[in-house]
C-alpha cells in the first residue's frame, strides 16, 4: 500500500494545480494518473483563460458575465470566488513562466471572447492549454511531487455508512497499467478527483479518448450526487470528420460563419443580432444546426467558418495552429478557403457536486476541474472560463486538503441539501442491473482506513481477475459504440421526450450487454483492453445520469433545449437537477440555486446576445 | 538505448534504407574522417624513410608511386578527402547556423561536387602508372 | 545527470578546437594536395625536392602546424566518435590515453622526419 | 512451449499469491486455457481477415510483442485489412483494427489531435504521430512499429521512462532570480521579440520521436537528446529568468553528454511533429556556450 497525505487523481490542469497547492501547504502529495500528466486533455485547450486584470474591468463584471452566461443556474458563491481569484491565479501562471502572448509593453495580452463584456481572455497563441499544462507540470517537477503515471484509478476507498454524508474517503485503488499490479493508496489528508471530461459518452466530441468520465462515475457510485448532468456544451465549431476543435479564438478575432447560400447566418436569421458570431456557444450551435435542418447547411452537415479576411499576418501571429489543425485533420487550407465546422460535444457543465472549497459531501473527498460541478458554469460555460476554474478550484481543493482554512462553504452539499424530490417516467428502470447488493455493505461496519482500503483492493482484484479469466463474451467496444451512438442521436443539441426515453432504453440494453463483457487480452502487461473495458462501464453510468437529468428538466435553459418546452421557466426551474446512486438505483432530486452573492443578489434576466 | 530483448528485424535489418540525408552525411563524414586519420599515420610512417637517408626515401616513394594499386588508392584518398572537406565546410556552416533549411541539399551538393572533382583529377593522378 | 559540472569544460573547448583546426586544415590540405599532386607529381618526388621545400622556414613551419592540427583534429574526432558510442569509465580512460600517446608519438616522429628532410639532422 | 512463457507465468503467479494464494493454482489453469484459446482464435481470425482482402482496404503490418502471451513473446508482424475512408489517419486504422479484429492490439493514444504526444510510432520507416499521419500520404501496405531505440513494453507501446528522465534532468522549470508578489498582480514583462524567440521551443509535446530518430542518442544512453536540449533552450533564452540562471542553464547543457554530443544529423528536426527547429536550437546553444567561455579567456 502506498501512503501520502494528499492524493490527487488526475494530472490535468486541475490535478496539477491542486497538487502544487497542497504541496505549498506542506503536505506530502502524490498524483495518480492514467496518462502521464503532459498527455492530459487540458493540453488541447486553445482559446484562453479569462481573468479581470486591467483597468476598466472588474471581478464583479466577470462574475456577472459568468452568471448571465450560466443562464442563472450558477451558484453565486462559486462564481464570485472564481471571478475574484482568477486574476491572481493567472498572474501566478505568468510567474511560473507561462509563455503568454504579449502586448507591446510586455504585459500579457487579452482578447475578446464570446459572452464577455470586456476583452479579458489571456492566451498563449492558439495553444493556451498546452502551455498552461506544461508550465504547471514543470512546477510539479520543480517541487519534486511524486507522480504515479499510467496508474488507472478504478475505485475509491470509502467507508460503508448508509448516509453518504457520514462516509469518509480514505484513499483509492489503482491499477498499474504497465505491470498489472493492483494496489491500495491511502490518503490521510484527502483525495482530490481531477479526472476531467466525459466526452466519450458521445461519438462526435472534442474530448480525448481518455475522457471517459471515470471520476464522476467512481464517486457517483461511492455516494456523491451528480449535479446538472444534462448540461452538456456542444461547441459550434468542430471539424466534421474528427471532432477536432476550431477555437473560439477564430471568431474572437473576427471569423465569420456562412451558410450554404453564403449568408452571414448569425445576423441574416436573427440568431444573435448584437453579438453575431460571438454569441454564447449554445446559441451559435443551435443556429448552425437549425441552418442544417432547414436545408441551408453545406453537404447537409456543416457550415463554413471563414477567417481569410483577417489577413495572413494576423492569422499566423495569433491563430497559426488553427491552420495546422484544419490542414492535418480536414485537409483544408484556412488561408485559402473557409473551414467546414459543425457542433460537437465539448464540455460537461455538470459533474460531481462540490462546494466552493471543492469538497464533496463525502468527508475527505474533493473534486475539481471538469469532473466537478461547483456550479459556476450553470447551464452554459463561457469560453475561457474552464481553464481559470481549474486553477481556482484546483488550488482551493489542494489548499483545503493540505490543511488551510478557507472558511465555511456557503454552498450546501449532499442529500441533505435536497429541496424537492424529483420524478421522471422511464420506460425501463435505470441503474445497476444487479442493484441492491454490491458496492455498499452494512452501515458503518467498515470504517478502519486500512480495512476499508483492503476491502476495496480485494473487490477490485476479484473484478479484474474475473474480466481477465472470462473466456468469451461481448467486446466492450461494441457496447461503447452503441452508447455513443444513442447519446449523439438522442441526447444532442435538440432534445425531446421520445428520444430521451429511447436513450434510457438503449442504455439499459447496453448495461445488460455489459454484464457479458470479457477482456480478450489475457496479459497483465499494459492491457488496454482491460482498461477500456472498465472505462466503458463508467461511460454507461455517466451517460445515464445525463439522460435522466435531460428528461427531468422540462424547460429550455442554456445548453439544454427541449422541443416541447422551448422557454426558460424561472419560476419552476431555477434549481439543480441532482442524481444520486443510492446503492445502484438512481435517485433524482432537486436543490436550490444560490443566487445571493456577497453583496448582491443576481436577478435572472433574459439572456440575449 | 539498451535493448532488453531482441527486437530482431525491427532494429537491425534494413534500417539503413530509412536513413535521411543528415544521417548519411554523418556516416560518410565519420567514415572519411577515420580513413584520413588512418592515412595520416601511414603517411608519416612512409615519410619516415627520410630518416634512413635520401636514397631510401626517394626509392620508397618512387617504388610506391610506380604501383598501379597505390595510384588507385590515392584517387580513393582524394575522394575521401574532398568529401570530408566539402561536408566539413557544410558542417561549419551548420555550426554557424547558416543555411539549416538547405542541409539536405548541401549534403547532396557535397557529394556531387566531390564526384566531379575526383573524376576531373583522375588523369593527373594515374598518369604514368598504366 | 545534471549534478556535476566543472567551470572549465573540456567538451566545449574540444568542440571549438575541432572547428578551428578544420578551418585551418581546409587551406593547408588544399595547398598540400595541389603542391604534391598537381604542381609536383607525386611520382616525381625526390629527397632533394623535398629538402628544397623543407629548407624554407615558412614551409617547414606550415608543415609542422599541419601535422599538429591534423593530428589533433583527427584523433579528437576519433575520440568523439568513440564517446558517442557510449564509451564509459575505464574503457573511456584507456581509449583516451592510447589516443593521446599515439598522437604524441605521431607528432614526435613526424617532426623528427621533418627535421631530417630539412637537412637539420642527417 | 517455450521457456519464455514459463518464466513470465511464474512471475504472474507470485503476484497473485501475494493477494489470493489459495486461488492461484486453479486460476493459473484457467488463465492457461484462456491464453491458448486466445492464441487459436488469433490465428483463425487472421486467416479470415486475409480472405477478406477487398480493394478498398488498407493493409497494415503491425509489430506485435507481449512477453506474457504465447505466440507473441517472439516479435512478429500481424496483418490487418482495414476498410479505408477519406481522411483516415494511421491512428484511425489502428483503432479500427483493435475494435474490430483484435482487442489485444496495444498502443497509446488519447487526444487524436497531435497535442498529447502519446502516439509517436515508427510508420513506414519514420517516426510520426499516428493521429497526424494521413493514410493517403503513405505507401501501402503500411508498416507500423514501436519507436526504435526504446524498450518495447508491448506491441506498439515503448517504455518512456528514460525519455522522461532526460527531459527532467535539465531542470525544466522556470526559476527566476526574483518573482513579484502574486497578490500585487505584478507581471514579469516580456517583450514580443523574446516570446517569439522561444515560441517554437515551447511547442514540444514530449512525444519522443526526435530522441528515437537520433543515432547519437541510440549509441549514448546518457545523451540528453534533442527534446531535453530544446527544453533547456526554452528556458535559457527566456529573458525573464535573468543572467545568472542563463549561466547555470548553459552549464547544464554543456555537460559531457549535453550539446557537444549532437552531430547535427538533423533527423530530429525532420521528424518533429511540431516542426520545432531542434538542430538549430542545439547549434545556437553550442555557440552561446562557446561565446560564453571565450569571455573568460
Ligand atoms: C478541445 C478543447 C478546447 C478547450 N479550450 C478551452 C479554452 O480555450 N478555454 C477554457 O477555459 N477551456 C477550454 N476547454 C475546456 C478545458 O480545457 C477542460 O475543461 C479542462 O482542461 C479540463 O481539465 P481537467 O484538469 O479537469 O481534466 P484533464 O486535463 O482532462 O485531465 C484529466 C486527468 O485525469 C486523469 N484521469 C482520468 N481518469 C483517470 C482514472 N480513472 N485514473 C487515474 N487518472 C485518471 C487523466 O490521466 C488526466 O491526467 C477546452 C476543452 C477542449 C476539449
Ligand atoms: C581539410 C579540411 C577538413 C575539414 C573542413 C574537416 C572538418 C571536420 C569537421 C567539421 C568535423 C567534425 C564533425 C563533427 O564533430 O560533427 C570533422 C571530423 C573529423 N575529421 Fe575532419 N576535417 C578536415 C580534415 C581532416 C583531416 C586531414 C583528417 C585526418 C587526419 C580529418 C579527420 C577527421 C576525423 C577522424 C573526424 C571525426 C569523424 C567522426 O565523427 O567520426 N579531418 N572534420
Ligand atoms: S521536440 Fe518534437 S519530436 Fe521531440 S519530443 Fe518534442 S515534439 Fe516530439
Ligand atoms: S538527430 Fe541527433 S545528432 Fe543532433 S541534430 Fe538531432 S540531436
Ligand atoms: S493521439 Fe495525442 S498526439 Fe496523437
Amino acid at each position: 500500500m502506498y501512503e501520502h497525505d494528499v492524493l490527487v487523481i488526475g494530472g490535468g490542469g486541475a490535478g496539477l494545480r491542486a497538487a502544487i497547492a497542497a504541496h505549498e501547504e506542506g503536505a506530502d502529495v502524490a498524483i495518480v494518473t492514467k496518462l502521464h500528466p503532459v498527455r492530459s486533455h487540458t493540453g488541447a485547450a486553445e482559446g484562453g483563460i479569462n481573468a479581470a486584470l486591467r483597468d476598466g474591468d472588474s471581478w464583479e463584471d466577470h462574475a456577472y458575465d459568468t452568471m448571465k452566461g450560466s443562464d442563472f443556474l450558477g451558484d453565486a458563491p462559486a462564481i464570485e470566488t472564481f471571478a475574484k481569484t482568477a486574476p491572481e491565479e493567472v498572474i501566478n501562471l505568468e510567474h511560473w513562466g507561462m509563455p503568454f502572448s504579449r502586448e507591446d509593453d510586455g504585459r500579457v495580452s487579452q482578447r475578446p471572447f464570446g459572452g464577455l463584456s470586456f476583452p479579458r481572455t489571456t492566451y498563449a497563441g492558439a495553444e493556451t492549454g498546452h502551455h498552461m499544462l506544461h508550465t504547471m507540470y514543470e512546477q510539479v517537477v520543480k517541487r519534486g511531487i511524486e507522480v504515479y503515471d499510467e496508474w488507472y484509478v478504478s475505485r475509491l476507498a470509502v467507508t460503508d455508512h448508509d448516509d453518504p454524508e457520514d462516509r469518509v474517503c480514505h484513499g483509492c485503488v489503482a491499477y498499474d497499467i504497465k505491470s498489472g499490479e493492483i494496489a491500495g493508496f491511502k490518503a490521510t489528508g484527502g483525495v482530490i478527483l481531477a479526472t476531467g471530461g466525459l466526452g466519450q459518452a458521445f461519438d462526435h466530441t472534442t474530448n480525448a479518448v481518455a475522457n471517459t468520465g471515470d471520476g464522476p462515475a467512481m464517486a457517483y457510485r461511492a455516494g456523491v450526487p451528480v449535479e446538472d448532468m444534462e448540461m452538456i456544451q456542444f461547441h459550434p465549431t468542430t471539424l466534421p470528420s474528427t471532432g477536432v476543435l476550431i477555437s473560439e479564438g477564430v471568431r474572437g478575432e473576427g471569423g465569420i460563419l456562412y451558410n450554404d447560400e453564403g449568408e452571414r447566418l448569425m445576423f441574416e436569421y436573427g440568431y444573435a443580432n448584437n453579438e453575431g458570431e460571438l454569441a454564447s456557444r449554445d446559441v451559435v450551435a443551435r443556429a448552425e444546426l437549425t441552418e442544417v435542418n432547414e436545408g441551408r447547411g453545406i453537404d447537409d452537415e456543416y457550415v463554413h467558418l471563414d477567417m481569410r479576411h483577417l489577413g495572413e499576418e494576423r492569422i499566423l501571429d495569433r491563430l497559426e495552429n488553427i491552420l495546422h489543425l484544419a490542414e492535418d485533420f480536414e485537409g483544408v487550407d484556412g488561408l485559402e478557403e473557409p473551414m467546414p465546422v459543425k457542433p460537437g460535444q465539448h464540455y460537461a457543465m455538470g459533474g460531481l457536486e462540490v462546494d466552493e472549497n471543492s469538497e464533496t459531501c463525502i468527508n475527505g473527498l474533493y473534486a475539481a476541474g471538469e469532473c466537478a460541478c461547483v456550479s459556476m458554469h450553470g447551464a452554459n460555460r463561457l469560453g475561457g472560463n474552464a481553464l481559470p476554474e481549474l486553477l481556482v478550484f484546483g488550488a482551493r481543493a489542494g489548499y483545503h486538503a493540505g490543511g488551510r482554512d478557507l472558511g465555511e462553504a456557503k454552498i450546501p452539499t449532499g442529500p441533505s441539501a435536497k429541496s424537492e424530490d424529483g420524478h421522471v417516467d422511464t420506460p425501463v428502470s435505470p441503474g445497476a442491473v444487479d442493484a441492491g447488493d454490491g458496492d455498499v455493505a452494512a452501515d458503518g461496519a467498515l470504517v478502519e482506513p486500512q480495512e476499508v482500503i483492503q476491502h476495496h483492493v480485494e473487490a477490485e482484484e476479484r473484478r479484474v481477475t474475473e474480466l481477465l479469466e472470462k473466456d468469451d463474451g461481448v467486446n466492450h467496444a461494441e457496447v461503447r459504440a452503441d452508447v455513443q451512438e444513442t447519446m449523439t442521436d438522442n441526447v444532442n443539441v435538440f432534445r425531446n421526450e421520445e428520444n430521451l426515453k429511447e436513450a434510457v432504453e438503449d442504455l439499459r440494453v447496453a448495461r445488460e450487454r455489459y454484464q457479458d463483457v470479457y477482456v480478450r487480452d489475457p496479459s497483465r502487461t499494459y492491457n488496454t483492453d482491460l482498461i477500456h473495458t472498465i472505462e466503458t462501464r463508467n461511460i454507461i453510468d455517466v451517460a445515464e445520469a445525463i439522460t435522466l437529468g435531460a428528461l427531468a428538466r422540462e424547460e429550455f435553459r442554456g445548453a439544454h433545449w427541449r422541443e416541447q418546452h422551448q422557454e426558460r421557466k424561472d419560476d419552476e426551474w431555477i434549481k439543480h437537477t441532482m442524481v444520486s446512486w443510492n446503492d445502484g438505483r438512481p435517485d433524482l432530486y432537486y436543490k436550490p440555486v444560490v443566487l445571493e452573492g456577497e453583496d448582491k443578489t443576481y436577478e435572472p434576466k433574459e439572456r440575449s446576445y | 538505448m539498451s535493448q532488453s530483448y531482441d527486437r530482431g528485424t525491427v532494429e537491425d535489418f534494413g534500417r539503413w534504407k530509412e536513413f535521411s540525408a543528415g544521417m548519411w552525411a554523418w556516416i560518410f563524414h565519420k567514415f572519411t574522417g577515420w580513413v584520413l586519420v588512418g592515412y595520416l599515420f601511414t603517411h608519416i610512417a612512409v615519410l619516415s624513410t627520410a630518416t634512413q637517408g635520401a636514397t631510401t626515401y626517394t626509392q620508397t616513394i618512387r617504388g610506391l608511386e610506380a604501383l598501379a594499386i597505390v595510384r588507385v588508392l590515392e584517387v580513393g584518398l582524394l575522394a575521401v578527402a574532398v568529401f570530408h572537406i566539402l561536408n566539413g565546410v557544410r558542417l561549419l556552416f551548420v555550426d554557424l547556423g547558416v543555411g539549416l533549411e538547405a542541409q539536405d541539399k548541401s549534403f547532396y551538393a557535397s557529394l556531387v561536387l566531390s564526384g566531379a572533382i575526383v573524376v576531373a583529377s583522375v588523369p593527373t593522378f594515374v598518369s604514368g602508372a598504366f | 545527470m545534471a549534478e556535476h559540472y566543472s567551470s572549465f569544460n573540456r567538451g566545449n573547448t574540444r568542440w571549438f578546437l575541432q572547428r578551428i583546426t578544420a578551418v585551418f586544415l581546409i587551406g593547408v590540405l588544399a595547398f598540400h594536395f595541389m603542391l604534391l599532386h598537381f604542381v609536383n607529381h607525386a611520382a616525381e618526388i625526390t629527397f632533394l625536392g623535398t629538402q628544397a621545400r623543407m629548407s624554407q622556414v615558412g614551409y617547414f613551419g606550415t608543415m609542422i602546424a599541419f601535422l599538429v592540427t591534423a593530428t589533433f583534429h583527427g584523433v579528437n574526432g576519433v575520440y568523439n566518435a568513440l564517446i558517442n558510442q557510449g564509451l564509459e569509465g575505464t574503457q573511456k580512460q584507456a581509449v583516451k590515453w592510447v589516443l593521446v600517446v599515439a598522437s604524441l608519438v605521431l607528432v614526435a616522429q613526424g617532426s623528427r622526419t621533418a627535421l631530417y628532410m630539412a637537412g637539420i639532422i642527417a | 512451449m517455450s521457456t519464455g512463457i514459463q518464466e513470465s507465468e511464474t512471475e504472474a503467479d507470485t503476484e497473485e499469491q501475494d493477494t489470493a494464494a489459495e486461488e492461484s493454482a486453479a486460476q493459473r489453469q484457467r488463465m492457461e486455457t484462456k491464453r491458448q484459446r486466445a492464441a487459436e482464435r488469433d490465428l483463425q481470425e487472421k486467416a479470415e481477415e486475409e480472405l477478406d482482402d477487398s480493394e478498398n482496404a488498407v493493409e497494415l503490418k503491425v509489430f506485435r510483442y507481449d512477453p506474457e502471451v504465447e505466440g507473441k513473446e517472439e516479435p512478429r508482424f500481424d496483418t490487418f485489412h482495414v476498410p479505408f475512408f477519406k481522411g483516415m489517419t494511421v491512428l484511425d486504422a489502428l483503432i479500427y483494427a483493435r475494435d474490430h479484429f483484435d482487442s489485444s492490439l496495444t498502443f497509446r493514444h488519447s487526444c487524436r489531435q497531435a497535442i498529447c504526444g502519446s502516439d509517436a510510432l515508427f510508420i513506414n520507416g519514420r517516426q510520426r504521430l499516428g493521429c497526424k499521419t494521413q493514410m493517403v500520404d503513405l505507401d501501402w501496405p503500411v508498416r507500423i512499429e514501436p519507436l526504435p531505440h526504446q524498450d518495447v513494453v508491448k506491441d506498439l507501446v515503448v517504455d518512456m521512462e528514460h525519455f522522461y528522465d532526460q527531459m527532467e534532468s535539465v531542470e525544466p522549470y522556470f526559476d527566476p532570480e526574483e518573482t513579484p508578489k502574486k497578490s500585487d498582480l505584478e507581471e514579469q514583462r516580456q517583450d514580443r521579440e523574446n516570446r517569439e524567440k522561444i515560441k517554437m521551443s515551447t511547442r514540444c509535446i514530449w512525444c519522443g520521436a526526435c530522441m528515437s530518430s537520433c543515432n547519437i542518442a541510440a549509441g549514448d544512453n546518457e545523451y540528453l537528446g534533442p527534446a531535453a536540449i530544446n527544453k533547456a533552450y526554452r528556458f535559457a533564452m527566456d529573458e525573464r529568468e535573468g543572467e545568472n540562471m542563463k549561466q547555470h542553464r548553459l552549464n547544464i547543457i554543456e555537460q559531457e553528454h549535453g550539446v557537444w554530443r549532437c552531430q547535427t544529423q538533423f533527423s530530429c528536426t525532420e521528424v518533429c511533429p511540431k516542426d520545432i527547429p531542434l538542430t538549430e536550437h542545439i547549434q545556437e546553444l553550442k555557440r552561446e556556450a562557446v561565446k560564453n567561455n571565450l569571455k573568460f579567456w
